[in-house]
């Protein structure tokens, strides 16, 4: 039997890493996706989400760093990945035209994430076989 | 791809929780992009619903005004389910909405291809 | 040793009715932020204990007098501060 | 009837701003504890309340600004304001030394807050009449 | 049309009953993260729902073959990226 | 200054949630810094102590070495609820771990000044 035609994903990830498992659960079904010979045409970082794009994240070193494995990832698959501007700003997560904007002394969001609006969402929702939504379990 | 049909579910208490207003954000932008969208409050979420909030008191801004205006926005509709507004002693809903109340919800869910909660 | 609740979450957590069982005659409950959508659900309050809600979070919400049961105290932050300090022991919840 | 001696407060948020209330429930109930002649002895942000200690944070123009208001009544009335270590790390909430420390691009932790351990909880604890914790309502 | 429902919360997670009240039979539910353990409690699954459970987080608590009733399909992150595809719908809870 | 006792409850899932380890850094501190501490595993918190567990399937650490440690550590008891180890089906919980079993809860609370929940 020829194995099926290959489809394609958008995650929703809206559980922050440290606080939710959702980044990690995102990350083993995105792997597993890819194994299989689908895409992922986009990661969106939504609500508390959008941590996971924090590049100032530094776990201890004998736990895992979320945010570093999830970069590796998007950078090795060349995953679209945004992080929704109106979620990012309020929680203090800024780029560096953001953080010229708001006229503050840094930024803590690099590519590979893009910061930008839910267009993102839904333009990769309409074009993918299925969107999934990684929320925290509680 | 197919034609997609939206329904976001709003199923969180006001003001003590973000995610409410973060699917509201979400339902107006796929309107605002042309896609058949509705909302569906149920369980603590129907307390988006009760007239006379005055969320200044917790120095947050009201969101009656945005659902008041759900409509223009192009959303299809706002779904209520009964049991949450009569569990929540929530006899009238706030009137400046156009509100579909449903007596059941289950049937609901299958006439859309997304549906989303946070 | 009588204790104040601080009870800011919704009757359907978890943790509402854990509070509840947690409380002795004597005790209050002092109500806060989504705590407060419990009032005008008509649910069965533990015996002897004093109920106290917030008015900012009743406000916001839309809970005027109508709304709620005739036993609930509604108090301010002042009073709230007071009351944390005139129990023995308070549980944050 | 003379007014009851002045006591004294340990706060503890754990609830972030814009994902929870705890902030500003806890900030209400601090201005009214200091109206009332009480003390603050520490404000100590762990779990996901270190979020309130973002100097990056952005809100709308028509929001609350939560961090800014905070930084503002935590200056004006001289109280000791602590970001758990780790929780903060994690997290991606980093003052210059942290950031140097960690070799990452800025820091968006800087005074009123100083970044420590749960020995400061715990001393203020020990020092105050009450100890509340704002933990999130969900 | 059958869904295939991602369930990830403890069982008195508000959404738990709320997911299985909108289950239909020929449904799926998937449990993953705290999901998983509602299933030693002996709950009620819906009739005509096919359970299934990811292994890592199965794994990750302590939850082997003696835990779990015997109609639950233990599955892998690939089965489950195959079940989402293979199902007309998914619902993440 | 009254002489304090902490009691740290756990009513929260492992690894989907980060509060479990958080209030467990507390109770740990508090002990390290000479002050009487207890740990309550109760409700969703008691599946901390089944035994088997294998957190590196979800790439976490386990918190069973510190658990087991905790009275090295200066915690004077790990109490945990039998109602809500039966109702998990937790026959047995990890074998390496000291705990004291109550088949009610209700009174422990009021043997502590201080009982802390995140």
């Amino acid at each position: 039997m020829d194995s099926p035609p290959p489809q394609s994903f958008a995650l929703v990830i809206t559980g922050a890493p440290y606080s939710s498992q959702a980044p990690q659960t995102a990350l083993n079904f995105a792997e597993a996706a890819i194994r299989a010979g689908h895409k992922v045409n986009q990661v969106f970082l939504y609500g508390d989400g959008v941590h996971l794009a924090s590049n100032f994240a530094s776990p201890p070193s004998d736990e895992s760093d979320w945010p570093a494995l999830w970069r590796v990832f998007i950078e090795s698959h060349q995953i679209p990945a945004t992080c929704c501007v109106a979620s990012a700003l309020r929680r203090g997560l800024l780029d560096e035209t953001e953080s010229r904007r708001y006229e503050k002394t840094g930024a803590n969001v690099t590519a590979p994430y893009a910061i930008a609006g839910l267009g993102e969402w839904l333009e990769s929702t309409l074009n993918s076989s299925r969107t999934l939504y990684f929320n925290p379990d509680h | 791809m197919t034609d997609r049909r939206f329904l976001f579910v709003i199923d969180t208490a006001p003001y003590g929780h973000w995610k409410g207003r973060e699917i509201l954000d979400m339902a107006f932008s796929a309107a605002a992009f042309d896609q058949p969208a509705a909302l569906l409050f149920t369980h603590a979420g129907v307390n988006w619903l009760r007239s006379g909030q005055l969320p200044d008191a917790v120095q947050q801004k009201s969101v009656s005004k945005n659902l008041s205006a759900a409509m223009l926005f192009g959303l299809e509709a706002i779904y209520v389910c009964q049991e949450s507004l009569d569990h929540f002693g929530i006899g009238k809903p706030d009137p400046g909405l156009e509100l579909v109340v449903l007596a059941s919800t289950s049937d609901l869910e299958a006439r859309f291809t997304d549906v989303v909660r946070l | 040793m009588p204790q104040l609740h601080l009870l800011n979450k919704v009757a359907d957590h978890p943790r509402f009715t854990q509070c509840l069982n947690q409380t002795h005659a004597g005790d209050s409950i002092a109500l806060t932020e989504s705590g407060v959508l419990a009032l005008p659900t008509g649910i069965d309050w533990p015996e002897g204990v004093v109920i106290y809600a917030l008015s900012a979070d009743l406000e916001a919400r839309g809970l005027g007098p109508l709304e709620l049961p005739p036993f609930v105290h509604v108090i301010g932050y002042e009073q709230l501060v007071d009351l944390t300090l005139s129990t023995d022991k308070v549980v944050c919840w």
